[in-house]
């Protein structure tokens, strides 16, 4: 054990030392325990270097213990369950991991990208911007290479095998972090009557007093949180969520959480869930997600074996794993007096403690100095030696002024200096909601103030630091959330603990002095993972680049993975020095989600693959797809394109279909035709409006071809109406048009129109229709049995009747999307399989010939019947399709207006046409553009927008817009084509199949 | 103007850099100008720059209310292209890309544009005919497509996934192979050195509070730095423009509204191309320092506040899984909003106004970035000549009177 | 939230066959139109917004001026003719949507849970109670919801969309234990 | 997400309504009487204001009403909800609707 894990302690922490876990690190076995991370894990097998910074590829080690980690950034896993860029210090170990440094190559050992460290001075911030640009088209070339160095991690090689879920719920307080403030605000909440929900990004709750020697009501601080977590979980209605990140607070109080229920790599089974996104609806939100400690910036502060001071307090504390043998704790606060305490306690030696304030620490600096640390006040570390991991600092008096040269006067060797420039609140949330931070001279450091939704900030998060005023602090929050929400507090003291100790104020020290001036040290890192230093934030600002956001983006501050954690004040402060401004002054910027990074899956959750969209069928889909027809989407729709025998491909297939419609019987799914009851006493008034023709003119038991224009005129729908009584209307629909066309009229009737009484249902789902067509159609349904007659003079075109047909109630219309003679059976769904199946067996005399969308638009474009959305594409009028007939003279509808603007008036509209190819055998691919002659400069005058071979006519047909088309029959344009030459068309009537419709009339 | 260059590189270092001069300066406004525009992201920059540069204007500024770029220029998704369907758009969008392709030299500044490519991918049979339709519309008016089938896009694109049994199977894409992205912030930044060093002030932090109309004359505008006239005054302020068309008594037929985007964590190099799809409503490219950067759909509601709602991010996020299934455990980093100002028919109004030397350029909706040179080229045209450009002349105010309008939206194509 | 496949499913998920559904549309404020269906019906049409009625049929709100009418397949024809002759007075419609309508009842301790996975409403008893319904999204599919019995609940949904939200449900519904019978 | 109240249905999610845009456009008594610029702004033209917006929301996964809601466009911010025909919305409509109740009823 001692030789795998050469840097464990030999007693405490919070790992199960019953339970060891191998797992390897860049292909080498290593050895961690149970209640491990990743980082711990590494830390303790001696694992100092963990990658490289992302441009100048310095070595890098751990630095922190949790989401800020910056340098840590590994690849978890292989293959499709891979998970590319996981800070080791969030990764809970488990037995068989295997873990990848993502940065350096060959190895984050041995990068040869290190020499990029070596020109450093050149790839200054921006220096992108004023190179790479000769000769011109080298750009690419550069950018292949600067490619070659992108990225962290490697995305999965395939699908994810893993679920996710979305989980919506409500609470009355959402409390954010589950350190001494978020629970004993929780506890407050919940037992005073509130719904509640605890999240905290860790998988115990605690926070840091997970790592905390103090005691709380007389135990152990870590024992009370254990009693307080059983309570909780004990109360009805309070969910608690370990091992969920917080990381969205979006508008009207909804906030999104991410649960990780698996390991990193996921489950093995595909059952289980990876990871859960919450979307909560809080009434009240208490905010208690901790603060960030800041490190400080002096020359090499980025060599490895540079920590912060808490984290190397967590991981002794927490995980019982010493981050160094011979420590100088560096701070300008008395919170990293603490990791010095828990370092001598460990074992380790406290070389010194550096301490920026000429008056040293507090009372914790007493306890140090009896302990036998050594302060050195008014002191500051200038320096580190070591390259792979630091060897010595060098320490020197401080003046109180940044910017001056310091010589230092002090080496001390050690391998590992613990940082701490005082702590940020992590405000994020806070500023997510749109909360205001104000600037506390005092505490440097940015505090949630005006909260703009219901939430309240509690804890370090809220600028209490000692474990006192934490405790407090949730409680006064969660009293005061309930408040908020009219329920009495219950009573609920606040626990004791050990009295704080007493603390020496923090003091600003924002950028250490070294040998040089700011410009020639060497590098003082702001931004440890995007190599922002000191230097770079200055050059900015020489170069005018002055606004903070000009300064985040011109030196890539705050915009690793890290998102600023640790740089972003610190840099924020250098920039107000280097202005000459006050840190307010320069000011802050608006957090935006997420908090950490959150998975591509989980924000999908269940709606992927399969699931993505729903998939609308028909009634009689099963049966399709038994017949093997391959399906067409259209929309959310399925429908059969083709039936498709003994092999056929679609042109064969659908040529046959064609042929039986023509020539015998044919049959056809039009159940995804929308439908619409309109009934009521205005329902004449009210269609009247909505579409072009007089609809008050239809005798009951009449159907007539309709159009809907949108307001400005152009064609939004279309489909046969029929009335079916005196005060009852049947509409239908295109099939995409069903949904928007409900809504357009609803909206015209509720807010336009509240004084029309009209009802409309949608029926769209009820009926299925069934097209009969062909001249034996009408043989079918009489052999079929039904009980109307259904000769031409008692059933006449255009008509609708209900019918008893195969002993089944249904709509029988009397109408044609074929031109053939047909029949269109609307039927309850419920019998619809019935009567196809009963359609089918009838009509094998007639070699019935079922057919799909495909052969429905060849039929109907021989019939010169657009298609709206295919024909038609929302800049195209009823005029402009030849539709003048429909238009009524007598009254107004929507739209009418808008065909009297100048532009609707020109004569050289694009108008819809029929088009022969001149060589009789080319069908045009749909989408050909057409030009006026065939020079190759010619302008485009329209295009063609269906296109098909008609094998009744035994040529193709196509229909197009063509400018001023209907004046120009008989013309010869010309289709472009791509790489040949245009080819000759002319201009015809776009009915090209029994012009006269005696065919629908038998 | 000190010029950059990788000799200049290697100099300053040697120097420790700190001799780089300030690329542009920080001037206080004037008490008159020949001409002010009024907006400094990219489209006010490039029309500062152009006035200067190609009509000899020596007295302009820019008035920008808080830091340049700071708009939509810096909140996009950078994607350049000019495969639009109908000509007017088209023409205006090529324009803007011939101009970005000589770009980086022209300014002496970097904007890393790079022609990797432009994938719109169709999902039924309606997309491929317009996708067709789109496709031999460009090729006749002299701009690069081509349409592709499933599996040409999977041997350019590895990572995509086209197989028929998707819910929404890849039939096809068009591909614009001289389209790709850009770095959104260079541009407003190299603009703004390249207008400075021609003389143009660029005032940041002065906000036009209100413009002073005289004799239906535009005459200057009052600041919170000051009053200013002016000669003629542009206004290039996307989600604001409703707002300083009310200071000279305008309505515009524009709505605002919140686009949303999104950035993961850097990965290693997975996607080489630019790939958009509008039935889904995502888009995505890798920047060249490994982030995957995702366009979701527009928020339906009206919205200024620079975030929409989290399902539209959801929503994006299920489309690029559709898309690329291998993504689904990369990360999201960072969420924001742009602010979109969308015009009936999904194109700007580049034009004249009824006021006498204010001129107006607005309404881009989704299509602002990749149009920024060319915008600030043919605006410049305008307000320089007092009339515009052949280019922009479709783009006027009068088209949603006279009903000419250039139907982006309602023709299907994707409007990005 | 149990996880484990134990042998107790959490949730049940089944659809009811044999059901009719009427869509009623009338003035509740307008004379006598809601007495008058409420006689043809036999129990009372409910006026509260996002509730039904069980009696013989389950009669839930749609909207101010609209319901759905649940009851047994074989009595619609006739209900349907009886409403429409007694409504014949007022302005009204009265639609027979047996075809476009499939009824689910999702049931046991993990039901709640399950629906919570795809739907935005706050399910919680007290919010939710026996007796309330309403028309709300589940996954991608509007649905009518309704709570029956603690840990009962009825889902009304268009036809053709039926079979995407049973797959969802029983997606939703694996981790579970959830039977399913075959459809 | 927004929360959005239906004043028939109480508080739900924003993804149970879709958006109608600016509320009180009311269609022109008598097109023809208008000139193409007074048809273009009715068509088109839209206040399109920072701040406090009246505007449309259909329950469509819901009851199906439109309503009206009062909204401020920078902090999305709801103030009230309404339905339409009912005081506050401003809308003659809404005298017109309460007016048809009463005579028919």
């Amino acid at each position: 054990m001692a030789a795998a894990q050469p840097n464990r302690l030999p007693s405490g922490g919070r790992i199960d030392r019953s339970r060891p876990l191998a797992f390897s690190f860049d292909g080498k076995a290593c050895e961690g325990f149970a209640g491990d991370t990743l980082a711990s894990a590494l830390m303790a097998g001696g694992v100092s270097l963990v990658g490289r910074s992302f441009k100048l590829r310095r070595p890098r080690g751990i630095v922190g213990s949790g989401a800020e980690e910056p340098n840590a950034i590994m690849q978890i896993g292989e293959g499709a369950a891979a998970q590319p860029n996981l800070p080791a210090t969030q990764v809970e170990l488990r037995g068989g991991l295997t873990a990848r440094a993502t940065r350096g190559w060959p190895a984050a050992r041995f990068d040869i990208g290190a020499i990029n460290d070596v020109f450093g001075r050149v790839l200054g911030a921006g220096f992108y911007y004023k190179t790479f640009m000769w000769p011109r088209s080298w750009w690419k070339h550069y950018e292949h290479g600067i490619r070659k160095s992108a990225g962290f991690g490697q995305a999965p090689d395939g699908p994810d095998p893993d679920r996710y879920e979305h989980m919506n719920t409500h609470c009355d307080v959402l409390v954010a972090g589950g350190g001494a403030a978020g629970l004993m605000a929780a506890m407050t909440a919940a037992k005073s009557g509130a719904r509640v929900i605890l999240a905290d990004e860790q998988n115990e709750f605690g926070g840091s007093l997970l790592a905390s020697a103090a005691s709380i009501d007389g135990v152990p601080a870590a024992d009370w949180v254990a009693a307080a977590v059983a309570e909780l979980q004990g109360l009805e209605d309070c969910v608690l969520l370990p091992s969920s990140t917080v990381f969205g607070y979006h508008d009207h109080n909804f906030l999104t959480i991410a649960q990780r229920c698996a390991g990193p790599t996921g489950s093995s089974d595909g059952g289980a869930v990876r990871e859960r996104l919450w979307r909560v609806r809080a009434r009240q939100v208490v905010l208690a997600q901790g603060s960030l400690e800041r490190p400080l910036a002096f020359c090499n502060n980025d060599r490895p074996g540079v920590m912060l001071a808490s984290a190397v307090s967590v991981y002794v504390e927490r995980y019982a794993v010493l981050p160094g043998r011979r420590a100088v704790v560096f701070t300008n606060n008395d919170s990293a007096y603490r990791a010095a305490i828990s370092l001598a306690g460990a074992g380790a030696e406290v070389a010194a403690i550096v301490d920026s304030r000429p008056g040293g620490g507090g009372e914790l600096g007493v306890r140090a100095q009896a302990l036998g640390i050594p302060v050195l006040a008014g002191h500051v570390v200038s320096d580190v030696a070591g390259r792979r991991r630091v060897t010595g600092a060098s320490i020197a008096r401080w003046s109180g002024d940044s910017w001056g040269a310091v010589r230092s006067t002090i080496r001390m060797d050690c391998d590992l200096v613990a940082v701490s420039g005082g702590w940020s609140p992590a405000v994020h949330l806070h500023s997510q909601a749109g909360g205001r931070l104000a600037w506390d001279e005092s505490r440097l450091c940015f505090l949630p103030a005006e909260a703009r939704q219901a939430h309240v900030s509690a804890g370090a998060g809220n600028g209490k630091w000692s474990l006192g005023e934490c405790l407090a602090d949730g409680l006064r929050a969660g009293a005061e959330a309930v408040s908020r929400l009219g329920l009495k507090t219950a009573a609920i003291r606040a626990p004791e603990t050990s009295p704080d100790a007493g603390e020496n104020p923090i003091e600003p020290l924002w950028r250490v002095p070294a040998a040089r001036d700011a410009d020639r040290c060497p590098r003082q890192f702001i931004d440890f993972q995007n190599d922002t230093t000191v230097a770079d934030i200055r050059l900015a600002a020489r170069e005018g680049y002055r606004n903070v956001e000009h300064v985040k983006r011109y030196t890539a501050l705050g915009f690793g993975t890290d998102q600023g954690k640790l740089g972003n004040i610190n840099g924020m402060a250098v920039l107000a020095d280097v202005l000459g401004k006050t840190i307010p002054e320069v000011g802050t910027t608006t957090f935006r989600p997420a908090y950490t990074p959150v998975s591509f899956g989980v924000c999908a959750g269940e709606s992927v693959g399969e699931l993505y969209d729903p998939v609308r069928t028909t009634a009689i889909h099963q049966w399709h797809e038994a017949a093997g027809a391959p399906m067409e989407t259209v929309g959310q729709w399925r429908r059969p394109w083709y039936f498709p025998r003994n092999g056929e491909d679609l042109h064969a297939a659908v040529a046959r279909e064609c042929l039986a419609v023509r020539n015998s019987l044919g049959v056809m799914d039009a159940s995804t035709l929308g439908k619409i009851d309109a009934c009521g006493p205005d329902v004449v008034e009210f269609l009247e409006r909505i579409y072009t023709h007089n609809v008050g003119r239809m005798k009951v038991g009449r159907c007539a071809y309709g159009v809907i224009p949108g307001e400005d005129g152009m064609l939004k729908d279309d489909g046969v109406m029929a009335r079916t009584g005196e005060r009852r209307f049947y509409l239908t629909t295109t099939t995409g048009g069903a949904a928007a066309v409900l809504d357009w009229m609803e909206k015209w009737l509720q807010t336009e129109w509240p004084e029309l009484e009209v009802y409309l249902t949608s029926l769209t789902d009820h009926y299925s229709t069934i097209a009969a067509a062909g001249p034996n159609s009408r043989r079918l349904l009489e052999k079929l049995g039904c009980d109307i007659p259904l000769d031409k003079e008692r059933f006449p075109f255009m008509t609708v009747k209900p019918a008893e047909l195969a002993g089944m109630r249904v709509m029988l219309f009397r109408v044609s999307f074929s031109g053939e003679l047909a029949f269109e059976i609307n039927i309850d769904s419920n019998n619809a399989p019935a009567m196809w199946r009963k359609i089918m067996e009838a009509g094998a005399e007639f070699d019935i010939a079922p057919y799909g969308t495909e052969t429905m638009h060849v039929l109907r474009a021989e019939k010169g019947f657009i298609i709206a959305g295919q024909d038609t594409d929302g800049s195209v009028t009823p005029v402009d399709l030849g539709m003048n007939w429909l238009l009524s003279k007598e009254k107004d509808f929507l739209g009418k207006r808008s065909l009297q603007r100048p532009d609707c008036l020109r004569e050289d509209r694009k108008q819809w046409v029929g088009l022969l190819s001149q060589d009789g055998r080319t069908v045009l691919p749909e989408g050909t553009q057409l030009i006026g002659d065939n020079g190759k400069a010619a302008k485009m005058c329209g295009h063609v927008t269906s296109s098909y071979f008609s094998a009744c006519l035994g040529h193709p047909i196509a229909l197009g817009l063509v400018a001023g088309g209907r004046q120009r029959k008989g013309e010869t344009i010309y289709a472009a084509q791509a790489g040949r030459d245009p080819l000759p068309v002319q201009i015809v009537s776009p009915v090209f199949y029994d012009p006269r419709g005696k065919r629908q009339h038998v | 103007m000190k010029r950059y260059s990788g000799l200049a590189l290697l100099r300053n270092a040697l120097d420790y850099n700190r001799n780089w001069p300030p690329a542009w300066r920080s001037p206080e406004p004037k008490k008159s100008y020949d001409a002010i525009i009024v907006g400094g992201g990219g489209h006010g920059l490039a029309t500062a720059y152009y006035l200067a540069r190609e009509h000899g204007f020596g007295n302009v500024a820019v008035l920008e209310k808080g830091w340049i770029g700071g708009g939509n220029t810096g909140r996009n998704t950078s994607i350049v292209r000019s495969n639009y369907l109908w000509t007017e758009a088209s023409l205006l969008y090529e324009k803007s890309l011939k101009l970005w392709e000589g770009l980086s030299r022209e300014l002496n500044y970097n904007v890393m544009f790079s022609q990797r490519g432009v994938y719109n991918l169709g999902h039924s049979l309606q997309d491929m005919r317009d996708i067709e339709r789109r496709v031999n519309a460009n090729r006749l008016n002299g701009i690069d497509a081509e349409v592709l089938g499933p599996a040409e896009i999977q041997k350019a694109i590895p990572c995509i996934n086209t197989s028929p049994g998707a819910r929404y199977p890849i039939l096809g894409a068009s591909l614009q192979r001289r389209g790709g992205v850009a770095r959104h912030d260079a541009v407003a930044w190299g603009f703004a050195r390249a207008a400075d060093a021609l003389g143009v002030d660029i005032i940041e932090r002065c906000e036009v509070t209100s413009i002073e109309v005289r004799a239906g004359r535009a005459v200057g505008v009052a600041t919170t730095r000051g009053a200013i006239a002016a000669d003629r005054i542009g206004v290039v302020v996307a989600g604001n423009a409703g707002v300083l068309a009310g200071m000279a008594g305008l309505r515009l037929p524009i709505e605002s509204h919140p686009l949303q985007a999104f950035v993961s964590e850097p990965i290693r190099p997975v996607l080489d191309t630019v790939v958009m799809s509008g039935a889904v409503h995502g888009y995505i490219s890798q920047s060249d320092k490994g982030e995957l950067v995702v366009g979701a759909g527009i928020d339906a509601y009206n919205g200024y506040g620079q975030r929409g709602s989290f399902p539209v991010i959801e929503h994006a996020m299920q489309a690029i899984i559709e898309l690329f299934p291998a993504f689904s455990r990369v990360r999201m980093l960072r969420m924001w909003g742009g602010i979109v100002d969308i015009c009936p028919d999904a194109c700007p109004i580049v034009s004249k106004t009824p006021v006498e030397g204010l001129y107006f350029n607005c309404g881009w909706g989704t299509g602002g970035f990749k149009a920024t040179p060319g915008s600030g080229w043919v605006f410049a045209h305008t307000l320089a000549n007092d009339r515009p450009h052949d280019l922009n002349a479709p783009f006027s105010l009068d088209r949603f009177a006279s009903g000419a309008l250039i139907d982006e939206h309602g023709a299907a194509a994707v409007a990005h | 939230m149990s996880e484990t496949s134990s042998p107790l499913p959490g949730v049940e998920i089944s659809v009811r066959s044999g059901r009719g559904f009427l869509n009623l549309r009338l003035n509740p404020r307008r004379g006598q139109a809601l007495e008058a269906a409420e006689r043809i019906l036999g129990q009372p049409v409910p006026p509260a917004a996002n509730t039904f009625t069980a009696g013989e049929h389950e009669i839930y709100w749609l909207g101010p001026d609209e319901w759905l009418i649940a009851t047994a397949a074989e009595r619609v024809l006739s209900l349907g003719s009886e409403l429409a002759e007694g409504l014949a007075g007022f302005h009204s419609a009265v639609n027979d949507v047996s075809g476009g309508h499939v009824e689910l009842l999702v049931s046991g301790v993990d039901a709640r849970t399950v629906l919570t996975k795809g739907c935005t409403l706050d399910l919680h008893p007290r919010e939710f109670a026996p007796g309330q319904c309403a028309q709300t999204g589940l996954g991608r599919a509007a649905v009518l919801l309704a709570a029956g019995d603690p840990s009962i609940y009825t889902i009304v949904v268009r036809r053709s969309v039926s079979d995407y939200l049973c797959s969802w449900l029983a997606n939703a519904a694996r981790p579970h234990g959830a039977r399913f019978p075959a459809r | 997400m927004l929360l959005i109240e239906c004043p028939w249905c109480g508080p739900r999610a924003e993804t149970e309504f879709s958006y109608g845009g600016e509320a009180g456009i009311e269609r022109p008594a008598d097109p023809y009487a208008l000139s193409d610029a007074e048809w273009a702004d009715y068509l088109f033209f839209r206040s399109n204001p920072r701040g406090a917006h009246r505007e449309l929301w259909n329950h469509a996964q819901g009851c199906r009403r439109w309503f009206g809601v009062e909204r401020d466009t920078v902090s999305y911010r709801i103030e009230k909800s309404y339905r339409l025909g009912s005081a506050g919305s401003g809308r003659p409509a809404a005298a017109q609707i309460e007016a048809s109740e009463e005579k028919r009823r």
